[in-house]
């Protein structure tokens, strides 16, 4: 109904390609980034920032990352928490040992290791497929759980195990307000995101989803299997360290072992299921959703709990989120394995055909 | 793209397209000239590039022997090589003698033949088997080029576009000026194009016009609606058809348009919408196409959708044109038209390619209100307009808020209309076409000394200054009075009613207006039902008096019609009967195609015909009938005649 | 040595329990190609059910051996409800949907199972007495001195666990039913044949899944106390199938020994040196390069690829 | 083009006796044959020849116990499949083995992987050599897209296109690896006659307009015999005939083969 792509027509294979081919989109794009930088900052508050925004933000960027191995290269992975884990201490142990370098080149050091880590157990990988894999990345999950919590160097051997993030300050002006932290995160998320959106949409994107559709015939007309699975592992490990030390610097500021635990993997896997499998744009919708669920609960139940009499605690409530998180995954399985992104694209194309039904 | 300007930039008074290129290549090089929908994308070609292959091809065809005045046939789908190629040919003196691609063998060997062309581009492989089978018989036919090489590998003796370039840049490389020089011998006056008009009668004649005729059209129209340089365009029409060479080649040059060539027939609708082009041309039958699609998917559409599209159309129909001509339209009309058009007629234009049209047309036959309108309501600049090939297109057109579905519009400028003693509309103006090619007898039959060309059309103009075309002018006949008689016209008319299945009027010679009526069985039968008129068959049904009066009614609508017609007004139907039997081609009534044989009727029921005019109350018939399972039989039956009030003519106000 | 000796004995009796949990597993892969990660929560529920359960009876001060008994059928019934509603609105719905989809189907499943059975069973520990002596014993102490610490309740978990192996073993070679349930397992098709619709045979897998679970935390309740932590058990219990291969009941019960005695003497052994706590990975990093060797694991059947 | 007599000298590929066992069950026995440079070669037989076993072992799917393959005058070790791809091998499925998930565009982009190098980083900001290499392939692309006359199905997800259609594309996307020898598994099988024709006359096309070496698999005899220059008959892993068309219509053994008549 609001498109009108009469006389948007493309001269150019590099128009034809583009992110946003349709003019309405591009403009949608740029509204929502106009909105994200510049509105934004005025009207958030403190909480705001702290409880949706910069949670939403990072986890959005890992969620990108978790999307390129299990949606775009079919590779399941639940070691995602221990992932961030891995760019968080990197990071953590770069600024310490390194007090010159810049807070946020640590971030994206962090990121490099975390791809490090990411190729090597991304080896079995190459051997073995489905959840033997899965079980191969829990492997890593508990690896990295205990090695933050064991492994005294890592935490620079501080008696509680709990570290803190080095102050943020870029070229000396300070950057540890809300505002700051958000704005931050904000350009990490959409930096990457835009090179993960870049790749995906190339000739190594196109290998991955050759891997992902049917690894057989991908390799029969010349994927590297082990390329392509390894570059995937790669990417997709880089950023989610990235986002592991952005949480680890910028969210919490310190933290423990226990926020990098498996439940952060499950969670990151919903965003990305509910999301959508195989989407850039799922992934920040799944991460809105997973992020939003748990503040609306809270808010919504007690509530809802006294109307019929019934004394909700925090705990109940948290069972409830679970519930409903299972319940939604198996949901979204059964009837829109895309998630909330085809939800997207299916509205958009009632409005593009617009008043005609098909 | 090319470093010289193309030809020297020899050329000084801009009177020919090769002249006109040049400037274009010079002064504005870089706009796109023609867009291709090739490999995915809409592959652009700018001036400069244009000007570069047309001289490069040019080239290439003086090497292989093209002389001024020579022909070459240009044979397939609207491309740009193809509209290249006519412009290189020009470049030389020659002519383009384009022709439908669909024509079969015969009718485009007698094309060739009669050009006497030794040079033909072909699009594709179909084409070329075509001219491969003429030039057997046709052996001046010397030299095939093709632009599409699929399928044509094992071909001997072709020439590639690409080939005659090569041999045309050999050429340059030693004789730089071989094009430039023959550029600028061209003068206005010379002849551009034959133009074969696919002859509804009788061998097609090919209409000779001159650089001077397309050059005033090409303004002429563009003034008339204010083409500007970058409007858009496709181009889907046959290149032969004049409409499309002054639209896609000549307004081309002269304005500036840029010529969309879709990618292929089939997916012409697909690109009319990437492109949305500003200004565009369409049959009628196209456009009723159109409609009938929209329709049929609205059909699937939620009952809300639906019940949406049918208010807000219905509300367009009444509010849209207006808007368009700019009346008076009230502020919630407005408001409310605004509204439908965020959610239907935006959406639909757009769905169509149509939303940045500022004027389209259509031609050919006469088009229903109902359809036409249903553009201008979606806020389409549709008009009508009258022309030929003779005329280089423009005779008439809709000015902007002059539109009228009922008229073919003013005569655009220059042009000057006279209407003959026998109703047949005749014009004058600079796009009278020089002469049918090789045939001086039909050109003297349709051109008079002093310039006035006969359409063979009969109409009229009102005193808006509006042409109506009325009918073919060889059927137009006139009563004992003098006053002018059209029976399609008047058939047509009533025709339009859904009671009324075939009608067949007399009065050539006669005193008034009499008319055969076949009622539409089954309309008339359920109009019956709904009113329990019993009846047990066609002829007691037919012979019903309630029938009569139906009948009887829209005849009297059609008068009152005619009545505000001041030329027709004279020519109302006086006297009616309604046929026992329904008019039938096996019965050899009609022709195969359903259309009423006047002239066999007025046999064949010669009884009837005496009675209307005798003032008898009834008429007896007898005759022999061919059932549907091919039984002979016959039917006898009387059939009252009945007298039908004539209307005061009535002063215009109320038209349109 | 007998240090070490009681350190074995100590691990493959927690191997025991592990396969306990991993025979589960087998069971449903077998029937049904699914991964069930759900498992653990059942084991969960099953023990929450079952303790709460008991608790209430106790309170109506029925005598302990009926209190267990209708205890028992409590949770079975709860696990036949888990069964049923998995079949009927998880995984009829995802049929011959690839593997790895109904893995994260499942996982979700999980959540629910977590989140339905503490809300309404509770979410603290309760301890359980289902009646299993807890005494430390004494054995082999003439051969070493101060003889091999074991405990008693690990010997019963032993023999209830060998039991309900040997009865799986009858169910599935002598039974009508447990026939079907394997032919299944090589193919669908071959299933229809047997007489039994799927939608039954995954029911009754789910079931006698269910059952095990129930066993299962009925054991590890009365070793740890039903806590949230059971459905953890999930974990523990994949480097077994990995080890032992999804589709062998046999290799469900070595692998678990293997697991079992192989984390124990690593912490033991080698944790110390390396900081403490290895065993939360150690089965996993084992399983893992067993993995690069052989894919399809010790008794799994090896998959040929076609085109 | 039926009966068409083209001579070729250069072998591309040799396949000298062939055998290859699953598990006890012989799915080839001591074949041997030679596909020629620029040749339509057709390999047939009844369902359960061996003729997809063989495809399978010249494109390096599976590795035969015994007997060699010669390919471009190397006699080659056990290779992999992508090594296979490398040195110019291009094949199409019996099964189609399409990526569904992604456009017709894409897959047949996926074709050109091998000739696409920039790395991950310039993938990353998609500017200057990567945007570049990008367009340069998709202009090959869509010459092809033309060739194939799927132009209308171009942004559309595999998934949806009806079979015929998926046919093609996988031709597409076998054909733009610029392959020396394309294999093509059963390339005709469950079309309707109009789609085999259409076939027919893309793979004449091809060999035509690009000079591809062709080998394909068709379990019936009618139209690869109209459009091959050589054939070999397969029956139960065994070759039971070898040469142009006409001999093989007449060739007794294949005939009973067809018939069902002897073993």
């Amino acid at each position: 109904m609001l498109y009108r792509e009469a006389g948007q027509f493309k001269a150019s294979y590099r128009a034809d390609q583009a992110i946003f081919p349709i003019a309405q989109d591009r403009f949608v794009a740029m509204a929502l980034l106009v909105i994200a930088f510049l509105v934004v900052p005025f009207v958030a508050t403190e909480y705001t920032y702290r409880a949706v925004l910069i949670p939403t933000v990072i986890l959005s960027l890992a969620a990108i990352g978790l999307n390129v191995l299990m949606g775009y290269c079919g590779q399941v992975s639940l070691g995602s928490g221990a992932f961030m884990g891995v760019g968080a201490y990197a990071a953590y142990n770069l600024a310490v040992r390194l007090p010159f370098l810049n807070p946020f080149v640590c971030v994206l050091l962090g990121g490099f290791v975390a791809a490090a880590i990411g190729i090597v157990f991304g080896i079995p990988s190459l051997r073995i497929k489905g959840f033997y894999l899965a079980c191969a990345t829990l492997a890593a999950q508990f690896f990295g759980d205990w090695a933050f919590l064991r492994i005294k160097w890592i935490t620079n051997d501080t008696p509680s195990g709990s570290v803190n993030a080095p102050p943020l300050q870029l070229f000396g002006l300070d950057l540890s307000s809300p505002t700051a932290n958000y704005l931050v995160s904000l350009v990490f998320a959409v930096v990457l995101g835009l090179g993960a959106k870049n790749i995906v949409r190339g000739h190594i994107g196109r290998q991955w989803m050759a891997i992902r559709d049917m690894d057989i015939a991908a390799e029969i007309i010349g994927v590297l299997p082990m390329y392509a699975k390894l570059s995937a592992f790669a990417v997709s490990s880089f950023l989610i360290g990235v986002a592991g030390a952005l949480w680890a610097f910028v969210y919490l500021g310190s933290w423990e072992p226990a926020a990098f635990d498996i439940d952060r993997s499950f969670e990151l896997m919903f965003m990305v299921i509910i999301g959508g499998l195989g989407s850039i744009l799922g992934s920040a919708l799944g991460a809105i959703f997973i992020v939003l669920m748990p503040i609306f609960l809270n808010q919504a139940l007690p509530p809802l709990g006294d109307v019929v009499g019934w004394k909700i605690s925090t705990a109940t409530v948290s069972h409830f989120e679970s519930m409903i998180f299972g319940a939604l995954i198996v949901f979204f399985l059964v009837v829109e394995p895309h998630g909330l992104a085809r939800l997207w694209l299916t509205g958009k194309e009632k409005l593009r055909l617009w008043p005609f039904p098909h | 793209m090319i470093s010289k300007a193309p030809f020297g930039g020899g050329a000084q008074i801009r009177d020919t397209f090769p002249k006109l290129l040049v400037e274009r290549a010079l002064t504005c090089g870089s706009q796109p000239a023609y867009r291709e929908k090739e490999f995915g994308i809409w592959q652009t070609y700018d001036w400069s590039r244009v000007a570069r292959e047309v001289e490069l091809f040019a080239a290439g065809l003086a090497d292989l022997g093209f002389r001024r005045g020579d022909r070459l046939i240009v044979a397939g789908y609207n491309r740009p090589r193809l509209y290249w190629s006519m412009c290189a040919a020009q470049s030389l003196g020659g002519m383009p003698v384009p022709v439908y691609q669909d024509s079969v063998v015969e009718e485009l060997s007698y094309v060739v033949e009669h050009a006497g062309a030794h040079f033909a581009i072909a699009e594709d492989q179909e084409q070329i088997d075509k001219l491969l089978e003429i030039k057997r018989s046709v052996p001046s036919l010397s030299v095939l080029i093709y632009d599409e090489p699929r399928g044509l590998r094992h071909y001997e003796g072709l020439l590639s576009y690409g080939d005659v370039q090569a041999r045309g840049e050999r050429l340059l490389a030693t004789k730089p000026d071989a094009v430039t020089s023959e550029v600028a011998k061209g003068k206005g006056s010379d002849d551009a194009i034959i133009l074969y008009t696919s002859g509804t009668t009788g061998r097609p004649k090919g209409a000779v016009l001159s650089y001077d005729n397309l050059i005033w059209a090409a303004k002429t129209g563009a003034a008339f609606d204010g083409l500007r340089d970058g409007d858009e365009l496709l181009s889907y029409l046959p290149m032969a058809w004049v409409g499309d060479h002054i639209f896609s080649y000549a307004q081309g040059y002269i304005v500036g348009l840029v010529v969309n060539c879709p990618e292929s027939a089939a997916t012409v609708m697909n690109d009319l919408r990437e492109i949305g082009p500003t200004y565009y041309f369409a049959p009628p039958r196209v456009l009723e196409n159109l409609i009938t699609q929209v329709t049929i998917r609205m059909e699937d559409a939620g009952l809300i959708k639906r019940k949406l599209f049918q208010n807000f159309m219905a509300f367009a129909r009444r509010v849209g044109p207006a808007l368009l001509d700019g009346r008076e339209v009230s502020f919630v009309d407005r408001l409310y038209y605004r509204m439908g058009e965020l959610l239907v007629y935006g959406p639909l234009k757009n769905a169509l390619g149509m939303s940045r049209i500022r004027v389209a047309y259509t031609a050919g036959e006469a088009v229903g209100p109902e359809i036409f309108n249903f553009y201008r309501a979606l806020g389409v600049n549709m008009k009508q307009l009258y022309g030929q090939t003779e005329a280089s297109v423009f005779v008439t057109i809709h000015p902007n808020g002059e539109v009228h579905s009922d008229t073919v519009g003013k005569p655009v400028a220059d042009v000057e209309l006279k209407i003959g003693d026998t109703g047949e509309v005749l014009y004058r103006s600079p796009g009278v076409f020089k002469e049918y090619f090789k045939n001086p007898q039909a050109t003297k039959d349709t051109k008079t000394p002093d310039g006035w060309v006969h359409t063979g059309d009969a109409g009229y103009l009102d005193e808006r200054g509006h042409l109506h075309v009325i009918d073919r002018a060889r059927d137009v006949g006139k009563l004992n009075d003098g006053t002018l008689f059209a029976p399609k016209f008047i058939e047509n008319k009533l025709k339009f009613f859904p009671h009324i299945n075939e009608a067949v009027a007399f009065g050539q010679g006669r005193d008034f207006i009499a008319a055969f009526i076949d009622i539409d069985m089954t309309a008339v039968g359920d109009w019956a039902e709904r009113r329990n008129i019993t009846y047990s068959s066609y002829q007691e049904l037919a012979s019903r008096d309630e029938v009569y009066d139906l009948v009887q009614g829209e005849i009297e609508q059609v008068n009152r019609d005619l009545s505000f017609d001041q030329q027709m007004a004279g020519a109302q139907i006086r006297r009616f009967l309604i046929l026992l039997k329904a008019l039938d081609a096996d019965d050899g009534e009609l022709t195969r195609t359903n259309k009423v044989r006047r002239g066999f009727i007025a046999e064949r029921y010669k009884t009837l015909v005496d009675a209307l005019y005798d003032g008898s109350k009834s008429a007896r018939l007898k005759v022999d009938v061919t059932f549907e399972d091919g039984r002979k039989g016959t039917i006898e039956g009387t059939m009252r005649i009945r007298d039908v009030a004539a209307q005061a003519a009535t002063p215009i106000r109320k038209a349109s | 040595m007998g240090f070490f000796l009681e350190v074995l004995i100590g691990g493959l009796l927690a191997g025991v329990l592990y396969s306990l949990v991993a025979l589960g597993f087998v069971l449903i892969f077998k029937a049904s190609g699914v991964f069930n990660f759900a498992q653990g929560a059942m084991v969960l529920a099953a023990a929450l059910a079952l303790v709460r359960a008991l608790d209430v009876m106790e309170q109506w001060h029925w005598p302990f051996t009926l209190a267990l008994a209708g205890a028992f059928a409590f949770a079975a019934v709860v696990m036949a409800i888990v069964a049923w509603a998995a079949e009927r609105l998880v995984l009829r719905k995802l049929v011959n949907q690839e593997g790895i989809i109904l893995f994260m189907a499942t996982i979700g499943v999980t959540f629910f199972i977590e989140g339905l059975a503490q809300s309404v069973f509770g979410a603290d520990v309760y301890p359980l007495n289902i009646g299993l002596p807890k005494d430390p014993l004494f054995i082999l102490e003439s051969v070493f001195d101060g003889g091999i610490l074991v405990n008693e309740l690990d010997i019963w978990a032993a023999v209830i666990a060998g039991l309900l192996v040997t009865g799986l073993a009858l169910f599935f070679q002598r039974t009508r039913i447990g026939r079907a349930l394997r032919a299944v397992a090589d193919d669908h098709a071959a299933a229809q044949s047997v007489g039994i619709p799927l939608d039954q045979i995954w029911f009754i897998v789910w079931l006698v899944a269910g059952l095990v679970a129930l066993v299962a935390g009925a054991v590890w309740g009365s070793k740890l106390g039903v806590q949230f932590s059971l459905s953890l058990l999930a974990l523990k219990a994949l480097p077994v199938l990995i080890l032992g291969g999804f589709t062998s009941v046999p290799g469900a019960i070595i692998g678990g020994l293997i697991i079992g005695a192989g984390e124990k003497l690593a912490e033991v052994f080698l944790g110390p040196s390396m900081g403490g706590g290895i065993e939360i990975w150690f089965a996993y990093v084992v399983a893992l390069l067993f993995l690069l060797v052989r894919p399809q694991g010790l008794f799994g059947e090896r998959i040929i690829e076609r085109v | 083009m039926p009966g068409r007599i083209r001579s070729f000298t250069e072998a591309l590929l040799s396949v000298e006796n062939v055998s290859l066992t699953f598990g006890g069950i012989n799915a080839l026995t001591d074949i041997s044959f030679d596909i020629k440079k620029g040749e339509i070669r057709a390999i047939i037989g009844p369902n359960g020849a061996g003729k997809s076993s063989m495809l399978n072992c010249i494109n390096g799917f599976y590795h035969p116990q015994r007997g060699s393959i010669t390919y471009k005058g190397v006699q080659r070790a056990r290779m992999r499949p992508h090594e296979a791809a490398e040195q110019g091998i291009a094949r199409t499925f019996q099964n189609i083995a399409l990526f569904r998930g992604m456009s017709t565009l894409d897959n047949i982009m996926t074709g050109r992987n091998l000739r696409m190098r920039t790395g991950l980083f310039w993938q990353a900001l998609r500017i200057g050599r990567a945007e570049r290499e990008e367009i340069d392939h998709r202009i090959v692309v869509e010459r092809i897209i033309d060739f194939l006359e799927i132009q209308h199905v171009r942004k559309v997800p595999v998934g949806q296109l009806p079979y015929g259609l998926q046919k093609r594309v996988e031709l597409g996307r076998a054909l733009a690896a610029e392959p020396d020898l394309l294999l093509l598994d059963e390339p005709m099988a469950g079309m309707n006659l109009e789609e085999k024709q259409d076939m027919c006359r893309f793979v004449l096309d091809v060999n035509d307009e690009f000079g591809t070496t062709i080998c394909l698999i068709e379990h019936d005899m009618g139209v690869v015999m109209d459009i091959s220059d050589r054939v070999v008959v397969l029956d139960y892993g065994k070759k039971i005939g070898d040469g142009m068309p006409d001999e093989i219509k007449a060739n007794q053994a294949v005939i009973d083969a067809y018939l069902g008549v002897g073993h």
